[in-house]
């Protein structure tokens, strides 16, 4: 890119069934957190970029009320979409428009409230998730359902199995307990996975983010902006995108995901970062199987050795490489259009060693954020550095 | 506070589709090939996004295949409340992989043969 | 911006009520003609931005399915939608990728397909375009009605009649009867425009666009990239936008569109262009009274005066600043997704003087795009020039 | 060929707007005011995003207003199938404009009294 960009402040709502909130109020939260941890007011905002699903909320075109709640009229063109990945979205729109000389200082917020439709209608507009007419119309798939694709395919190929999922879910929970963003702040264990319902086998309820209501939001800037605020940046140093057939069977592979692939080696290449310099990434675990695909298709594990590199323990805090120290989707919980922020809310409070009982010991200060919407249909991963 | 629901029932055009939906209803599987460069879609396509033709014949598809992936849908979505099925994916003969819906007992590898329950594809476990 | 921008590529599907395709099929046909316009293949595309606002269609995440039609696998990571200015705001994502170098060929897409629902649903869909809770919940304002509380506030305030009103759409069904691809290309009268169905009084059907299902397409490039094509360029000379309130109400003014008077200001700054250099403008008269604030907004007319320059003719072809010669989303259509990138393969089409029978005649070769989301939530306004 | 319907119902949430809605079954309008920075917000807001405060409080709205614009409503969408209605705004005397339905015979500047169905902001014309 033409012109470097940074990260100078950050915001995350508490995550979860948040019925106490409407969408504006719950966006607020994220908005709120981040101009006060970049000493920002709404006048310094240059652009907005909104990033939001919207489907499961009844204000189906969110951005103006959630624009005016946070006194941002004016400033607010936008909405994106990618799915699951609708937080990285609006990340990668920002980051563009300061890049590009069109503004110095953008705030991309991210938020979705999944609560406000029940549980099956849910599950209808997941299922619509890749191609209607082809799929949900025909075979009644629902979201998990799509994973679970994956899943089987990976256990069948590698011998991964519903034990070494689970493991993913106890990690997840463990960290959440540690996170009061969180979600879901209980421990579980391997058998409470496995024993767990099943929703489309092999995955389980306990192999599953929760439904949650969410925002999260990031200012991004120039590197005047930097300079004229005496910010503390953390710096974007890559960005990669990628995307794939809307349906999954047209793939043609089911144990990785091509879209995050893509997206790894252009922002491995951007960055001039290899993946043995990652010290700790967020990864998009959906469901369990997500985070083992995820290790193989960012680099960390060789193809088939995902669930190797998590029984080793190689991704704990202060692992090879630490992956979602705040609970990931698992936990902390998935409101799909916060989720992309929240990574990067999650890997810069890292970064600037903010991060509490859960603090990584970094020694370069290179962490990654791996975004994924539908089921691989959308990706984003982002190296971010100090 | 109840909100104000919303309802929407949809037409959607199959215009140029026919055949493939009216395979389905004599339990046959049939999808698209661009006449100029060869390309099989499936789903089908009546235009090749390859070559730029909308010159597409319909080919049959051949009915053996093998299970490639499937999963058991015990949770179901709006619209599908009915007893459990199971989603997987099939590659056939002409090395197309479709998505159907398994019958017997499913394993990634087993042979099926394609039909149709009139409505979709169903894959039948051999 | 930190680079020059240009529009290499354009297409546009017919527009109308098409039973005869679905969005995969009525998206292609778009991106077809724009990949044809420019000479390129889709491995040219290094990246595709997908405008659309999905709410009337089986296929409520319509980017994945209509990408991988189109044969942009891969390249296809994010939707956008600002409601009415969703194309604008494709084109918008566009520009900034290319001139922050994150990529040097992007392609932009604007599809909807709305015919699919009911006109009862679509109104309730409309409706919600402002501030659910505080407005559709309440009050069951449809689309119509919010344009309509503008209609009878500029009737009031500035002596604007229902026939002046009436002479934008005569205007725009006379010049749709000249273009093939128009929804609406039956001529319409005065009489016949003030004695159709009142929707939202003061709005009648004939002052009213029609539900429509298009697509629309543009190829932005790089300086490097039109060099080494030796394509012929129209360039993006400058882009503004602007945002307002969910609420109507808050508003606080109901002549004219607070959204589309700051991203005009913002565009004719960054373009260094005013109001009297613009030869021709296509303008967002979704109702006819758009028409007429949109002339006020752009700085065409003295504030209030917007309807005696549709009286005096000065904005029919050859005239002062010739508006919509192609029909008009009156009378083209406006499939939301569609228009802001129809407007671009409209104005480009006049510039590069390949309009045939509506041609424009050109001393400068300035024009314009100015294209409104919502009900004034989003506005963005584009200048282009050979 | 007919899609699957999606029927969507919704549970809104208006924690920490009960004063809004109990003043409509009264008749009253409430709306909120920060009370650090004193702006006024309607819709009612809970938070200030002027000043970053959530401290605020609750204030009946006067019920004298004149109507600044308005429009018949008479293609009603889904929710709505009734008789027509009539959607305006009026700003009162605290210089709020809000939404309503109006009753009477509207014009701009006309005179109304806001009061409420129950429901909804209801303008009367004097
Ligand atoms: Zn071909
Ligand atoms: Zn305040």
């Amino acid at each position: 890119m033409n012109k470097r960009v940074a990260v100078i402040g950050i915001g995350s709502s508490k995550f979860g069934r948040r019925n106490d909130v409407g969408i504006r109020e719950l966006t607020w939260e994220a908005v709120r957190e981040a101009l006060i941890d970049a000493g920002l007011t709404q006048k310094d905002i240059q652009l907005n970029v909104i990033g939001s699903t919207a489907y499961r909320g009844t204000e189906i075109y969110p951005a103006p009320p959630a624009s005016e709640y946070s006194g941002l009229v004016g400033k607010s063109p936008i909405r994106v979409e990618a799915a699951c990945a609708t937080g990285s979205a609006a990340a990668f729109t920002a980051i563009n428009a300061v890049a590009s000389g069109m503004a110095d200082i953008v705030l991309a917020i991210g938020f979705d409230k999944m609560t406000e439709v029940d549980t099956s209608a849910s599950l209808a507009i997941g299922g619509r998730g890749g191609n209607y007419l082809w799929e949900f119309h025909m075979y009644g798939t629902t979201f998990p359902t799509y994973y679970a694709l994956y899943a089987t395919r990976h256990m069948a190929v590698y011998g991964t199995t519903e034990e070494d999922m689970a493991l993913a879910s106890v990690k997840a929970h463990k960290y959440a307990s540690l996170n009061e963003k969180a979600h879901l702040r209980n421990k579980v264990t391997v058998e409470e996975v496995l024993k767990s319902r099943p929703i489309s086998w092999p995955i389980k309820l306990l192999d599953s983010s929760p439904i949650s209501d969410g925002s999260s939001a990031a200012i991004f800037a120039s590197e005047d902006a930097v300079r004229k605020l005496h910010a503390e940046p953390v710096w974007v140093k890559g960005i990669g995108y990628g995307s794939d057939t809307s349906s999954i069977a047209s793939r043609g592979e089911w144990t990785g995901l091509k879209a995050a692939k893509d997206a790894a080696a252009m922002a491995y290449s951007s960055s001039h970062v290899s993946p043995t310099d990652v010290e700790y990434a967020t990864v998009h675990d959906c469901f369990t199987i997500a985070e083992i695909m995820a290790y193989e298709d960012l680099g960390f594990a060789e193809k088939g050795k995902g669930a190797k590199l998590l029984r080793d323990g190689q991704t704990e805090k202060d692992g090879k490489v630490a992956v979602n120290l705040f609970g990931g989707l698992k936990a902390k919980g998935h409101p799909l259009g916060a989720t992309g922020l929240a990574m990067i809310y999650e890997v810069v409070k890292q970064l600037r060693e903010e991060a509490g009982p859960v603090q990584h010991s970094f020694k370069n200060y290179i962490g990654l954020t791996h975004n994924v919407g539908g089921t691989g249909h959308y990706a984003y991963v982002t190296v971010l550095g100090r | 506070m109840e909100g104000i629901p919303l309802f929407l029932k949809y037409d959607v055009s199959i215009q140029g589709y026919e055949r493939f939906w009216e395979g389905l209803k004599a339990g046959e599987v049939w999808t698209t090939k661009c006449k100029k460069c060869g390309t099989i879609y499936y789903p089908p396509q009546r235009d090749c996004p390859n070559c730029l033709s909308s010159d597409m014949e319909w080919i049959k598809l051949k009915e053996n295949g093998k299970i490639m992936t499937f999963s058991i849908v015990k949770q179901k979505p709006q619209g599908f409340d009915q007893e459990d099925y199971v989603v997987g994916i099939v590659r056939n003969e002409d090395n197309v992989d479709l998505m159907c819906w398994l019958k017997g007992i499913p394993k990634v590898g087993k042979d099926v043969k394609l039909t149709t329950d009139g409505k979709r594809v169903i894959g039948v476990v051999v």
